[in-house]
């Protein structure tokens, strides 16, 4: 069976993204949004823009209003807006959202068709470490008295939390700190009392924030699956918003890796193109290998979970590793091989390069995904 | 490609062939020196062997895909894609192993002449004539074009005067394909020819050059005064170059053919990593073992895309650089996780399988040479990056 | 050298001297922007470091072993040995941070006229004119010799046109010291010159270039037909080349000591590392620690070699390359264990010494840019290696 | 005060050795014992020679007929023994021989006279893993019935074992197997009744040894320091031989890159002097810095156990992981560099490569020392 081929369909739909991303959403729209110091660090006339082409339900099933495709087609957007590093919503609600509340009850599920159409806007709320734990929580939800539930806690690096109309929060209702059962998730309205969002300047430009819960009460009917059983909903979610981000990654990389070999060629000294000396050019052809492996595990991850595959969770460790790994070699060869004006703020290299670090540790490290890639099993 | 009815009971036919001659013993993992190479002295590691190549050839199934004329069984494309997957499937082992049929005989179907195909491609698929390649001289290694074996044309004879090295089994072989020099004015591709040399000319000495590893797969050929008739000559004079950049393509997919056929591994680098207890070399494996699975997926992809009729430039570059650089750091990995049983260069205190992890370091070390460096493969990679100067 | 009895008198007095007039707050390390730069616009962080800058001054420990006429205090060398030595063990700072003391100097001391060294040297040594350099330009990054700025004669002027680059912290310069071009025919080493250009001249303008880090320490200066008076040629006209490559290897010096200068980091690695509790990045603190370690006994036996009057050829280069790299790495590691705190870009929600670690990662990336690429140095290392071919 | 600077002396001692090693010594020496299958893969009579010239005494007090002198003067010689990968019995035998000897009563003590003059030889029987694991030890040593001591056990990795007169041998008294506590060490003559030496073919052509004991009985006045604390001595013998052999690797990894730097020079290629790629000129500086550092190190190290610094460990872990990359690095590039006779046998390169090999594991490999730098804390 196939499982690198597009079919024409898909072919098209990577190809609608990468104009859309180019013309709406250049690099020059991220810089915006940063020099204005823009409070929710996206457009939400441009989500809605996105919305209308079908991206924004692209994952959510057809009854609720979305084209119920896979994640494989999420992957093929995420890649072309990774391209010109474009701040929207799509992780976050498309990938990651609409998943979280189709495995909620209907009271849930009823926030599907406005989060198609662009309107509502979700984030996650689950880390609480300086680094990716995602079973580590604090955060905790008891019965109210009156029925329903109260959170208290604090989240922190919450992916386009600043913009989020919805939160899925992660709580604990039993367990120990660092135990994966006795988790509980919700969806929780941002404006709901007792919800304090502080949001954060982060070295890449993109919207995060930290949630403090004080005290703040959750109707059961908003609890996403089995109280006690979060971590299964949870780990579903990272492994789709992983492999998603994977897309992104991919497609930053060659972008930046483009870039530099356009450089390469237009650049001059010593009377030639620097891209004519011999260890810039093994240097990016070492880059352009590491690219090709990139883009294989990174589609056979995609399809993988779209499949059901056993081998999933192996190829989103691997594919995690290696987007990130190749991703920090391209940026960072990137500067380096721009020479001064690399480093300046003036080009949009250093735009990447301080990307590349923040997906890094994003959804973990590459150094963590490693590590999980070898205990599940290497696969070979 | 939809499956006619006819395929299926191809499918059928071949497998019931193959259950009826390939005996159980050839359908197991390659052990080293199980091969069959064929040639007029030619040797069987078992009777077992001497059968499956026997029949093989008698059911033209060396070269399932030839025409009946040259040894071939002439099946269609499909059909000897079902032989082949049949064959996998069942864990037969190749009835022949050969240059001939693996870099030679491409050639000859497309420069040959007809007397030429019929004198040369039905004793390849019979496995009677054993070859050996000449390309690479002393003083010419990664500059192949630079090379200066002489042939000058004495009426209906070349005379042949330089030397080869890295000539794979030139002491066991019976012919070869040999790139000469036969202008030394004007550039040096134009000046370059294809022969086919008999090794039983005289004025021909081969010796074998031992290699760290111990072994010697390879020699070196020395040409003094050897007479060749010029109807040995493929395609034009002068227009050899073109011919060797294609077997050059040719033999980085057998570097990759030939690992894939190595013998197996008794033990995985992960459960060796396991037993050795060492826990500061578990990065360097795992790496190893993420970046084999990212190598083998992109091997599927590049296939896949080479079936819908579209390909990455630079690929077989790509798996001749990074296939053969992984592999060196995996046999290197191999050593450290066997500790000081992985440094063993003889019996007794070793077990065969820890001097066959040694040797395997050792031998490894030539895959980034041999079929072009690794520094060549990244500056043919850099060449094929759109827009890369050149 | 054997110390002699006055030089112990002199130890004994400079600690003396150190000890009544150095601020205590002075004996700590830099804190970011405590550095004193001098100049005409001249700025202290701190009462402490004025009265310090102006001591020294006035005692000649800017430049303790210049002449007096200069403004120096006229030490011999194992004098200026010991107060270094005072100094460090005390732990003062360094009174002024000047380009003009560590680069142009030198320069004057060896091209200069008497009338030029008594212009410039003793306003270097007061911190009274504070200079920058002027060398690279948009189009000439490694290839410096290929610098497009003219500068053309025009009776008892230089007009000078053209644009400068990488100009560090020319805006808050008073005085330039500049690569032009004077001759545009003949080889390009042999047209350029070394002149000295008030800032203040009409014509200038300068704008700082914002660094990925967000700071600026670097500018663009534009020349529009600058005039500055032929009397502000050092040495001949087209022996600029000469004067240059000097100075780059002082600048490659200059950005170690500036290394060694920085702000102390508030947490070591193994200790950041420890409170992190990531174990995947132990083995990557380590080989940092000891790479450190290492590149820190390299410049001590480099010294004594020094010393002894011996000195590994591509030395500066070396440090300067290996120093930045290690630099770069160590930076990143430190981004890497603070975690999510460490991608800090403003308050609120990360504390300074956060901000810092993600400010300082980011800067680091120049270092191995600025004072020529690492790319350059392995050159310039390849070249100074017995026997390889150019 | 100076660390890094040789006193004249030193230099002429280094010369000299160099001298002997490039005439006496030269790689066909190693060669020859391999092609001709020596049973001691070393020449007694070269090490008279080198007795005769003071080095097999070297460290070994005036007294017994040495010349007094520290370890960075064995280091000095070791070092230019590696450029020509000569294989002496000065690591075995003066490095860790005579200091073990030294440790021990009179009886024992009365065998320095010999070793200095080149007539006795001896070799660390230790090791029982697979690799370097100092105090794990499952040789036992019982009180014998008759007084003195009866051995049992079997020793792997013995270097220079086939060759040696006189076996230092480590064993257990008390513990368990790993336990650092609960060590003896004895000098047991290889001719001793129940001693089985089986010579083994190494990769590398050294001489290695694996030993069996078999109620081998010893004498009380031949246990080398205290019964039960074994380890104390043991632990001084690994660390000079460490710091040693660091000098041999640092030696050899000099010699194989200006082998390396040389063929660049000659080997033409494209019509010109491979050496002119800038892609090989940039891993040879590369190279070059590596070495540089390798060489402080190590010189750092050998000084600082002279001087009994309290940084000592710490300087020879460090020394070892350093040089053991530096070697590997060297001549793994020097194979790639010479391409196609690089991995020939007609070459002495590939023998570089193999003892690089050899020599990391030796003593504990590069990353066991990288780690017990971080644990003994890592002086910055």
């Amino acid at each position: 069976m196939r499982r690198f081929e597009l079919t024409p369909e898909q072919d098209q739909l990577q190809r609608a993204a990468r104009g859309f991303a180019e013309k709406r959403l250049p690099v020059a729209h991220l810089r915006g949004l940063r020099d204005s110091h823009d409070p929710l660090r996206l457009s939400r006339a441009l989500w809605r823009e996105m919305a209308h082409l079908g991206w924004a339900g692209i994952a959510v099933d057809e009854a609720h209003g979305g084209a119920g495709l896979g994640l494989l087609e999420l992957g093929l957007v995420m890649e072309e807006l990774g391209r010109t590093l474009a701040p929207t919503p799509l992780l976050a609600t498309s990938v990651i959202g609409a998943t979280a509340l189709a495995a909620g009850g209907e009271a849930v599920r009823a926030h599907l068709p406005a989060l198609a159409a662009g309107e509502r806007l979700v984030a996650l709320a689950f880390e609480e470490e300086r680094r990716f734990a995602p079973y580590t929580c604090r955060t905790t939800a008891h019965h109210a008295s009156g029925g329903g539930w109260v959170i208290d806690g604090e989240k922190v690096f919450v992916l386009d939390g600043p913009a989020a109309d919805l939160l899925v929060v992660v709580a604990r209702v039993s367990g120990e700190p660092t135990d994966r059962n006795g988790l509980v998730v919700f969806a929780i309205d941002r404006a709901t009392v007792g919800v304090d969002l502080q949001p954060l300047s982060m070295v890449d430009s993109r919207g995060v924030a930290r949630i403090r819960f004080s005290s703040v009460a959750v109707p059961s009917a908003d609890v996403l699956g089995e109280p006690g059983k979060g971590a299964d909903l949870l780990d579903r979610l990272l492994s789709r918003a992983t492999a998603a981000l994977c897309a992104e990654m991919l497609g930053a990389s060659d972008a930046v890796f483009h870039a530099t070999i356009e450089y390469l060629k237009q650049r001059h000294q010593f009377g030639v193109a620097i891209g004519s000396f011999q260890a810039l050019k093994h240097r990016a052809a070492h880059m352009f290998c590491e690219l090709e492996l990139t883009r294989s595990v990174v589609r056979a991850a995609l399809v993988a979970i779209d499949r059901a595959s056993p081998d999933a969770e192996t190829l989103v460790s691997a594919a995690k590793a290696r987007a990130s790994d190749t991703f920090l070699l391209t940026s960072s060869e990137a500067v380096q091989m721009h020479g001064g004006i690399g480093v300046t703020d003036d080009l949009d290299i250093g735009l990447f390069y301080k990307r590349a670090r923040v997906c890094d540790l994003t959804l973990g490290s590459s150094a963590y995904h490693r590590d999980r890639f070898a205990r599940l099993g290497t696969g070979s | 490609m939809s499956r006619s009815a006819s395929d299926e009971e191809f499918r059928a036919e071949v497998r019931a062939w193959l259950q009826a001659n390939c005996p159980a013993s050839m359908r197991t993992p390659f052990l080293p020196g199980d091969e069959v190479w064929g040639g007029r002295r030619r040797t069987f590691p078992s009777d077992d062997a001497r059968i499956w190549f026997e029949r093989a050839v008698e059911r033209g199934f060396t070269v399932p895909s030839w025409p009946k004329e040259y040894g071939g069984a002439g099946l269609s494309r499909e059909q000897a894609r079902i032989l082949d997957h049949e064959m996998r499937a069942m864990g037969c082992r190749s009835p022949l192993i050969s240059f001939g049929i693996w870099m030679l005989a491409p050639v000859l179907m497309e420069y040959a002449t007809d007397e030429q195909k019929a004198e040369h491609l039905p004793a390849i698929a019979r496995g009677e004539i054993r070859w050996c390649q000449g390309y690479s001289e002393p003083g010419s290694g990664s500059d192949l074009a630079s090379l200066a074996t002489r042939a000058v044309l004495h009426g209906d004879h070349y005379v042949v005067d330089g030397a080869k090295v890295w000539t794979s089994h030139a002491d066991q072989s019976d012919w070869m394909f040999c790139l000469v020099r036969t202008d030394a004015e004007g550039p040096k591709h134009d000046g370059i020819s294809f022969l086919l040399i008999d090794m039983t000319t005289p004025g021909i000495t081969t010796r074998p050059i031992p290699l760290i590893s111990g072994s010697s797969p390879f020699c070196e050929t020395r040409f003094d005064g050897v007479r060749v008739p010029a109807r040995n000559l493929v395609g034009r004079e002068g227009g050899g170059w073109q011919i060797a950049k294609k077997l050059l393509e040719h033999e980085r997919s057998i570097i990759s053919v030939m690992r894939d056929r190595a013998p197996e591994e008794a033990e995985s680098l992960p459960a060796m990593l396991k037993r050795c207890g060492d826990a500061s070399l578990r990065d360097r494996v795992i790496q190893a073992e993420l970046d084999f699975l990212c190598n083998r997926l992109t091997l599927e992809r590049t296939a896949e895309a080479a079936k819908a009729g579209r390909g990455p430039g630079a690929a077989s570059s790509m798996f001749k650089l990074y296939g053969t650089e992984l592999n060196k750091r995996r046999k290197e990995l191999r050593v450290e996780l066997a500790g000081y049983q992985g440094l063993g260069w003889e019996a007794p205190g070793f077990e065969p399988g820890e001097l066959q992890i040694t040797r395997e370091w050792l031998r490894s070390r030539a895959n980034s040479i041999e079929g072009g460096t690794s520094e060549i493969q990244l500056h043919i990679i850099a060449k094929r990056v759109p827009g890369l100067p050149d």
